[in-house]
């Protein structure tokens, strides 16, 4: 049987490297990936909870975090989409138009 | 309305008519409102003198003016031997200056204010007088510093006047600090202002001392010399003498009234009223009698030198004052103020003659361009040889019976008595000699003015003459009421004062006073010889002499330097510490540096921090991560140890 | 022993592909190793034995999230994209953050006691069908997160047409 | 069939309520041309709720959902921040030319995952309702589709939202790894009783406490609260100041004031370093900021700060401080913001030059909520400071109330900069504004309350 | 003593309900405005005068007191009452705003209706801070006086107010928000468990502990010195002077400063007597040093609003050191001192604003002989320079001399340090005189006509109340006999069981060191 420690690591793992890619990359589309890659990362430990604990909560809850990720991805898109229009940049060093 | 309370009430409601209405309704009739005031005062002051004479002594509050606590103070009257004669002396010399001034402000602007002011002045110096309360005698103190503040600085045009009045109030007031320190010490130390209560509880004090930054310093000799300070401060003795030769710029009446007979004379009564507490105290009583001596040998010397008429005779008022502080300080109270009374009259004398001669003059004052107005202005030229004839204590005179009782009795006070008799007696020889110059240079020899002044010489009209007239009597036959007893006389003033100011014992005998009686002849007759001398007989020989002595000469004629010294040490450093240091670098740049420059420093660091908010949105998540990672690093390394 | 080694196998792959996935210059590959990816966790669920979730893994992630990705990446001009510098310029910093806080994570882990166990074991679950205890579960305890969760995707397709439809 | 037990809906009624008229909104937009008529219905069904919630108490959906006088107070302020921001949003979006019927319903959406978040008793529906108040406020964050400044708002808030929603969906999973429950009440007690290793649960706390901390926009994680606020169109930014605040500081009072209530020494001190950081960001870049909404959102970024001082201490009295200064700080700023949409040229400092001159009115109104904010007497922004101040010095905050105070004086220098230039500076052209009955009324209710409040704290203190 | 009306509200809110009512009227009809606030600031003097002739100065109590519930969950009353102390003050504060009223009559042109609302709202305030005996309706008064002061100073005033008024702002609020912290302090260690309370009576009885006495002391001290203004801190003074309209400087130098004065007397004195008398010397030294470097200053000053205020940092410096001379004849002096400072200063202004509206120039060196242009001005003025230097028989002199004897009991080295001021004073009021009315005339006052009867009759009555204090001052020292015995009495009464107080002790510890936060937070 494999541990559970493992796959707490490897769902931690996978969390940083969405985090690092969320931070690096100056694509946005590519920090949509990264996000939906910590999402993963997070279902993979809730999944792997729900296994060892025996209790379905944590099933469940992967079940929502997919239909909000799916939702987030639509939003995120469509916001990405509008701000296209508008100006044809999709790194984030671009759109610096507010600071200070 | 008792009688008593009328004396000062009259000028002050003089005082408010003239001032209210003077410039639209009164204008050139004020004299008539001030007039009558003033002679209002003088009857009930002769009248309250009778009572006086007869033994009565009145003392009553009139109203409580300060009550806080257990400070208790009230406006309140004490008239007794010592009031009487000196209200004579002040409504009399009031009057005359009055009547005087109706001639001499003639067609003045300032006409009603004029009179206004003199009314002010003689309720002020009335409140003084009469006062039976330290405080109120303060109160009487700054207002009379106040008047001479207004009538010094009258032409308010001339920056000259308006600075001599300012310089008169300031002056005044160092000696008021010191003034109001002593009150506040006595009340503290005795517990009342009130002068029966002082006198009777100031034995007490005998011996105590009190600890002022380390050093135990005798009570009762600090508070005589805090009191004494006021009267330096007033009457124009050496530290605080330099305002008084300023003050001429003010109209000669002011001069002869406030100058010369009332305020100047307030520090001699202050010390009298107040001799119990200096007569416990031997420093004190010496300081004074040092301060007075010094003070009329330095004034004489510089009068010598003078050429313009008044600030000769305002030199030789502080002199005179000198003497009388030398008075004091050997005890002799009732000579003191006995020279106080003759010299209020032939010093008044003095400089209202010196003002009909500058009216006549058309305003010079240099005697130097003045000679030969014997022929032209007889009376005044009379009344004043009779006025330097009494100061420079000529026998039969008043100078000579209150000079004379001064030197006597200053011989009789053992050693200190001795040096302070010695200055005496070359003082009086100085005053002849200086007194009988202006004789010889203006009024003898010929005619050295400009033509046209020569042709507009005549007498001063009636109403001026007449006042000098009336002084000039007085200048004689008030010697009369004094008169020792070695020459016959019944010396009545000193026993009238006698239950006020005591007597001090006298142990020589007859020869000796009369011994002492002709050397001060000898030396006014001296005095009044050489002076004819120089100034009639060969005129050059003063000019050589003052080339021989130049270093002498000049720091004569600049009165010691003393001004200019007072300049450098106070006025100029605070002007410009004012200026520099405290205007610019603490207010400015200390505290408003602080003021300005935290919310500056706040600025520049938002600035700092603005640039931090680069609209990047990495660095936003950039910034999150470090956000998290810190506070996780925080609380694991602090959950973990 | 069998199973480490699986699960050894599908650890390595899936941070190999994750890290690839970060670091490719061209999105359009990116999003491919992404598929890739999914497909190896929703054998992870399969191993962890929850097969309804691998099969809505595989059907919604894979299916649909990509496949909206791909449609917004074709807007993009890739030419232009390839030769544009991927990372931003303080991206050292980024990577140091990334390997300190994974010590401080696993420092954290290490100590890491599971919960007590609940009444869902693997037997009851095999034996009733995955799928049909999910259902059961979603639909009798877990019917209120369910509404919500409808109300988001209500939400995701109102924003869409908000902010992206073309309007006249 | 098994029965399913048919839940006991009476707590939920003002959710169900608030959802139903949303989605009957999307469906009236087709018909009625006039948008108005939305937005009446949209303030009646607020109203309807706002008359429903103080009835629905009690628990129900099997502990998940919790309704009681906590969650009640917060709904109240969600209900008046709704009404406001549909009142003075009216006339804005058609002069912006973001008029669409979605906005209403986008609103009623956000405001039920509002009410979610404070009566969420298990961390699946909080998440949930987070996640749907987050993505209907991006939207709305963004509506001005041909703006490039609110596409650039919207971005920014979406990308950092997910990567905060992100991080809080990790801490829950190991919170439930640890205590096998999603129930706050239950993770209370099992993390009360068994001695689980502290670190783990400091670490899932953290990055709980790092996602509710972005949601309110406190120090190390408020960066992305200027451009937003700035970028998108003043109405939400009104709304977003409030709606989105006031839900963060109701899922950190139960979340921390329950979950967490074993470790609360630790999560006390890092909200102290926080609501101090907080403050001094907040106060200090308000101080050089030229735009009057981005200088609005460091001052709500402050003014968060002061509000953590309302949670750090945990007493009964401080979280009702806080409560109480969250409806304050909601008129006060939702009224501020209304000036800035009745001025047409508002945004910049400089177009309030001469304000006093061209409309005086108008320029009293917002020196009355400069001061307000500032926290001077006569107004109810003291009435709050006071309060929260003397709940923290009660619990022996002193020191903290000393800093916050201090940063409160500094406040007064950019509030006032507002009030220099309207009175003080000369009036260089005439300001246009756009009178609507709607912003009025919101105006006039804001005021009113502001003073009211000011005078008659028994108002408020009850 | 009750009258038949609650008159202290009356006085309050009268003013600042004519100010909201001011507001309705149209803009355009000026006259209109001007008339009904001279009439509502002339009603409440009239209002206010039962105060004067109806109040029992035997008893040390609170009179004419109202009180109602507030806030009844913070144990907050609507509590007001006047004693001794403080009932002077708010007949100052009616008169002066008369005076204000009428010499801003034509020199304020534009946005008249919001100036005289604000001058109403601020005599409103200013009364509601002398009368309140809840800290928390105090502190509510002394903080709702600043919008209407710094707007009064910021808009209205002269070339750069708005420094000035930001300035002015700043300061006072800096100061005041730590007495807020204070104020809370208080409130929690009074009174045990549910019935706290601010009510000022109860926390004159109880006693704190000393440490919590200092701290507080320290707090308190933060607001009332920067009003004072104290040395280190006066630096807004001048420039809030200079920079206000006339009606302006007249109500800062009248009232406002003696808020601080006023504060130290009603708080720091009877509610931490220990930390008072352990303070006292170092307040005393910080007195006299603002009396000197005020004065001096003066001297170096050419703007001739700048110079009176600073003089009034040197009169404000005597108030302070009579105040914590801590006997009866320093305070009494001291609070007469406050209403003479109130009287002369305000006059000074008011005369300054005359000269102002002729000659529009505030340099000195632009003026010189007024007085033979304008010789009823140059009486009126030398009559105040006068009191401001504190000549016998004017008001100044009795204050002046009571404090100086008080300071003098309290340390000798002080007293005679605070008597050098008289000679400052007098050489820099007198050469400012000087430079103004004597001399030559400068060309730019010629042909300026003379006081008109509006401004005279400003004018007198000042004048009237200068001799009368100056020449009668018991009808004022007699209001305070009684309360500033009890005061004496609290401050001297060292406390024989200091009440432990209910564990706040720790609170205090606080602050001093901070390992405690920790311990404190578990």
């Amino acid at each position: 049987m494999v541990p559970l420690d493992w796959y707490i690591g490897l769902s931690a793992v996978i969390f940083v490297i969405g985090v690092v890619g969320f931070i690096i990359r100056r694509n946005i589309l590519i920090m949509l990936m990264s996000v939906e890659l910590m999402l993963n990362s997070v279902n993979i430990s809730l999944v792997a909870f729900s296994h060892y604990l025996q209790d379905l909560r944590g099933q469940i809850f992967v079940f929502f975090i997919i239909t909000v990720a799916a939702a987030e991805a639509a939003i995120g898109l469509a916001i990405l989409v509008a701000l296209f229009k508008n100006k044809a940049a999709v790194h984030t060093d671009e759109i610096t138009e507010m600071k200070g | 309305m008792d009688k008593y309370l009328l004396i000062p009430l009259l000028p002050l409601i003089a005082f408010t008519i003239n001032i209210i209405f003077g410039k639209g309704i009164i204008k050139e009739r004020a004299h008539w409102i001030a007039i009558l005031a003033v002679l209002g005062s003088f009857a009930i002051a002769v009248s309250t003198l009778i009572e006086v004479l007869n033994g009565k002594t009145i003392n009553y509050d009139v109203y409580s003016w300060i009550v806080s606590g257990s400070f208790k103070v009230t406006v309140g009257f004490l008239i007794d031997q010592l009031t009487a004669i000196m209200l004579i002396v002040v409504t009399s010399v009031s009057l005359l200056v009055h009547i005087y001034s109706v001639g001499y402000m003639h067609g003045d602007k300032g006409y009603y204010r004029f009179f206004a002011y003199l009314s002010l002045f003689t309720f002020s110096m009335l409140m003084l007088v009469m006062g039976n309360n330290l405080l109120q005698l303060y109160f009487g103190w700054e207002a009379v510093g106040l008047c001479s503040y207004f009538l010094i600085g009258f032409w308010y045009e001339k920056k000259s006047a308006s600075d001599a009045g300012k310089k008169a109030f300031i002056v005044n007031r160092f000696g008021d600090f010191g003034f109001g320190i002593g009150v506040i010490m006595i009340f503290l130390t005795l517990g009342a202002l009130h002068y029966t209560d002082i006198f009777a509880k100031v034995g007490t004090l005998q011996g105590q001392t009190i600890n002022i930054l380390g050093y135990n310093i005798d009570l009762i000799t600090l508070i005589a010399l805090l009191l004494f300070c006021g009267a330096v401060g007033k009457s124009a003795q050496i530290p605080l003498h330099v305002w008084l030769p300023d003050a001429m710029e003010g109209p000669t009446p002011v001069s002869a009234l406030i100058h010369a007979a009332t305020m100047v004379t307030a520090g001699v009564f202050m010390v009298a009223r107040f001799n119990p507490i200096f007569s416990l105290s031997e420093t004190a009583m010496n300081v004074v009698a040092l301060t007075g001596a010094i003070t009329s040998l330095f004034a004489a010397t510089i009068a010598l030198v003078q050429n313009d008429i008044k600030r000769i005779v305002a030199y030789s008022t502080v002199s005179q004052l000198g003497y009388m502080f030398l008075a004091c300080g050997v005890g002799a109270y009732g000579a003191g103020v006995f020279h106080l009374y003759t010299h209020a009259y032939f010093k008044a004398l003095l400089f209202l003659g010196a003002g009909s001669v500058m009216h006549a003059m058309a305003g010079e004052l240099d005697i130097q361009k003045m000679g030969g107005l014997k022929k032209h202005m007889p009376v005044t030229y009379w009344t004043f040889l009779i006025a330097s004839l009494s100061i420079a204590g000529i026998p039969g005179l008043a100078g000579f019976f209150s000079k004379d009782e001064i030197l006597w009795l200053a011989y009789n006070h053992g050693t200190i008595g001795k040096i302070v008799w010695l200055m005496g007696t070359a003082v009086a020889a100085l005053t002849a000699f200086y007194s009988f110059r202006i004789i010889f240079m203006a009024f003898h020899g010929k005619f050295r003015g400009t033509h046209e002044q020569e042709h507009h010489l005549h007498e001063s009209p009636k109403a001026m003459t007449i006042p000098l007239i009336i002084l000039a009597i007085g200048a004689i036959s008030a010697g009369w009421v004094g008169i020792p007893a070695a020459l016959g006389g019944s010396n009545a003033i000193a026993h009238f004062f006698e239950p006020v100011l005591g007597h001090p014992h006298v142990t020589a005998a007859h020869e000796e006073e009369f011994m002492v009686m002709s050397i001060s002849i000898v030396a006014a007759i001296g005095g009044i010889f050489v002076s004819w001398i120089f100034y009639s007989l060969k005129p050059e020989i003063p000019k050589t002499l003052a080339a021989k002595f130049k270093g002498i000469y000049t720091t004569l004629w600049n009165k010691y330097y003393v001004d200019e010294l007072y300049g450098f040490i106070i006025v100029r450093p605070t002007k410009w510490i004012a200026s520099n240091i405290l205007v610019a670098v603490t207010d400015g740049k200390i505290i408003e540096g602080i003021v300005n420059g935290v919310p500056q420093a706040i600025r520049n660091f938002g600035e700092r921090l603005r640039k931090l908010q680069t609209g990047h949105l990495q660095h936003y998540a950039v910034s999150m991560a470090i956000g998290l990672f810190v506070i996780l690093t925080l609380v694991l390394i602090a959950a973990g140890r | 022993m069998l199973p480490n080694l699986f699960f050894g196998y599908f650890a390595i792959v899936m941070v190999v592909l994750s890290l690839l996935i970060i670091t490719r210059r061209n999105p359009v590959h990116s999003v491919l190793w992404m598929l890739v990816l999914f497909f190896h966790i929703a054998g992870l669920y399969l191993f962890l034995n929850a097969e309804f979730l691998a099969a809505v893994q595989v059907i919604l992630y894979a299916g649909a999230i990509l496949v909206l990705f791909l449609f917004v990446i074709m807007m993009l001009n890739l030419k232009e994209e390839i030769t544009a510098e991927r990372f931003i310029g303080e991206w050292p910093i980024g990577v140091a953050l990334g390997i300190s806080i994974i010590m401080l994570v696993y420092f954290a882990l290490s100590k890491f006691i599971q919960g007590p166990v609940g009444q869902y074991t693997i037997e009851a679950i095999n034996k009733e069908t995955h799928t049909k205890t999910i259902g059961r579960v979603l639909y009798t305890e877990y019917l209120f997160p369910f509404e919500i969760a409808s109300l988001i995707l209500l939400i995701a397709i109102v924003g869409a047409i908000v902010l992206a439809k073309k309007r006249g | 069939m098994m029965n399913i037990p048919f839940p006991d809906l009476r707590p939920v009624t003002p959710e169900i309520i608030m959802t139903i008229s949303a989605t009957v909104l999307l469906i009236l937009e087709l018909i009625f041309k006039n948008k108005g008529v939305l937005a009446f219905i949209a303030v009646a069904t607020a109203a309807v709720v706002l008359y429903t919630i103080p009835s629905s108490h009690g628990q129900t959906f099997g502990g998940m959902f919790i309704s009681d006088t906590y969650s009640t107070y917060f709904k109240l302020i969600f209900m008046i921040n709704l009404v406001l921001t549909i009142l003075i949003s009216l006339r804005y979006i058609q002069r912006e030319k973001a008029e669409y019927g979605e906005y209403y319903s986008l609103l009623l959406f956000a405001t039920s995952g509002m009410m979610l978040m404070a009566s969420a008793k298990d961390l699946i529906i909080l998440y949930l309702g987070l996640e749907l108040m987050a993505l209907s406020t991006y939207i709305l964050a963004g509506i001005k589709r041909h703006d490039i400044k609110s596409n650039e708002a919207a971005i920014k808030y979406f990308l950092l939202g997910a990567f905060s929603s992100a991080l809080l969906l990790y801490g829950i999973s190991l919170i439930y790894g640890m205590t096998t429950t999603t129930d706050i009440y239950k993770i209370a007690a099992s993390l009360q009783n068994s001695s689980t290793p502290s670190l783990p649960l400091l670490l899932s706390m953290i990055l709980i406490a790092a996602a509710f901390l972005f949601k309110i926009a406190a120090a190390p994680f408020h960066m992305w609260a200027p451009d937003v606020y700035e970028g998108a169109p003043t109405s939400i930014t009104a709304f977003m100041s409030v709606g989105p605040k006031a839900a963060g500081f109701a899922v950190i009072g139960r979340v921390f004031y329950i979950a967490f209530q074993s470790i609360q020494t630790d999560w006390t001190a890092i909200l102290i370093g926080v609501a101090i950081l907080t403050m001094a960001v907040g106060n200090i870049l308000a101080l050089v900021q030229t735009n009057i909404k981005r200088m609005l959102a460091y001052s709500s970024i402050a003014h968060a700060g002061y509000m953590l001082i309302g949670i750090i201490p945990g007493t009964q009295e401080s979280m009702s401080a806080m409560m109480v200064y969250m409806l304050i700080y909601a008129f006060m700023n939702i009224g501020a913001f209304a000036i800035v949409i009745l001025l047409e040229k508002g945004e910049e400092l400089s177009d309030y030059e001469g304000l006093s001159k061209s409309r005086p009115l108008v320029a009293a109104l917002m020196l009355i909520f400069m001061f307000s904010l500032t926290g001077i007497p006569p107004t109810a922004g003291f009435i709050g400071k006071f309060n929260l101040f003397m709940a923290a010095i009660k619990a022996g905050y002193t020191w903290l109330v000393v800093i916050a105070v201090m940063f409160s004086a500094m406040s007064a220098y950019y509030y006032l900069r507002v009030v220099m230039n309207m009175y003080m500076k000369e009036m260089k052209e005439e300001a246009a504004i756009t009178p609507s009955p709607s912003l009025g009324l919101a105006i006039l209710i804001t005021v009113l309350m502001v003073f009211v409040i000011g005078i008659m704290p028994s108002v408020v203190i009850g | 003593m009750q009258i038949g009306y609650p008159i202290l509200s009356t006085v309050i809110f009268l003013p600042i309900f004519g100010a909201l009512w001011i507001f309705l009227i149209r803009r355009s009809s000026e006259t209109f405005i001007k008339w009904t606030a001279l009439l509502i600031s002339l009603v409440t003097f009239i209002l206010s005068i039962p105060l004067f002739s109806s109040f029992d100065k035997t008893t040390a109590k609170m009179q004419f007191t109202e009180t109602h519930g507030w806030v009844p969950s913070w144990g907050i009353k609507y509590a007001l009452g006047v004693d001794g102390i403080s009932v002077l003050f708010v007949l100052l504060s009616t008169l002066l705003t008369i005076l204000c009223v009428t010499v801003s009559w034509n020199s304020i042109k534009e946005k008249t209706k919001e100036f005289y609302a604000a001058l109403l709202l601020i005599e409103g305030s200013m009364i509601g801070v002398f009368c309140s005996l809840d800290l928390f309706l105090f502190y509510i008064f002394w903080e709702a006086m600043l919008i209407p002061m710094y707007l009064l100073i910021g808009v209205w005033g002269g070339p750069n107010r708005v420094y000035a008024a930001i300035k002015f702002f700043l300061y006072t609020l800096v100061g005041s928000v730590l007495m807020l912290v204070g104020i809370i302090v208080l409130y929690i260690n009074t009174g045990q468990g549910s019935e706290r309370t601010f009510d000022m009576l109860q926390m004159m009885t109880t006693n704190y502990p000393y440490n919590m006495q200092l701290i507080l002391f320290w707090a308190f001290f933060a607001a009332f010195s920067v009003k004072v203004p104290m040395f280190p801190v006066h630096t807004w003074l001048p420039d809030a002077h200079t920079e206000a309209p006339t009606a302006g400087s007249v109500i800062l130098a009248g009232i406002l400063i003696k808020m601080g004065a006023y504060g130290f007397l009603r708080f720091n004195m009877p509610l931490f007597p220990e930390a008072t008398k352990a303070m006292a010397p170092a307040m005393m030294i910080l007195s006299v040093i603002a009396i000197i470097y005020g004065g001096i200053i003066c001297l170096g000053q050419t703007d001739l609003k700048r110079l009176i205020a600073y003089s009034s940092v040197s009169h404000m410096g005597f108030v302070t050191l009579g105040i914590f001379a801590l006997n009866v004849q320093g305070i009494q002096g001291g609070i007469l001192q406050m209403i003479n400072h109130g009287i002369v200063t305000g006059a000074l202004f008011l005369c300054v604003g005359m000269i102002y509206d002729r000659t529009h120039t505030r340099q000195i060196e632009d003026y010189g002989g007024v007085a033979t242009v304008m010789p009823i001005y140059a009486a009126f003025f030398m009559v105040f320079t006068l009191a401001s230097i504190g000549l016998p028989g004017t008001n100044g002199f009795v204050g002046e001399f009571l404090i100086i004897l008080g300071g003098f009991t309290a340390s000798k080295t002080l007293g005679v340090l605070s008597a050098t001021g008289i000679i400052i004073g007098a050489a820099y009021m007198l050469w400012l005189y000087q430079r103004v009315f004597f001399l030559e005339t400068n060309p730019k006052v010629q042909g300026h006509p003379d006081m008109n009867m509006r401004e005279i009759l400003t004018i007198v009555p000042m004048i009237l109340l200068v001799l009368w204090i100056g020449i009668y001052p018991n009808t004022f020292l007699s209001f305070m006999d009684a309360s500033v015995q009890n005061l004496i009495e609290r401050i001297n009464s060292v406390p024989v069981n200091s009440v432990s107080v209910s564990g706040n002790e720790k609170i205090l510890s606080l602050i001093t060191d901070t390992d405690t936060v920790i311990e404190v937070l578990k």
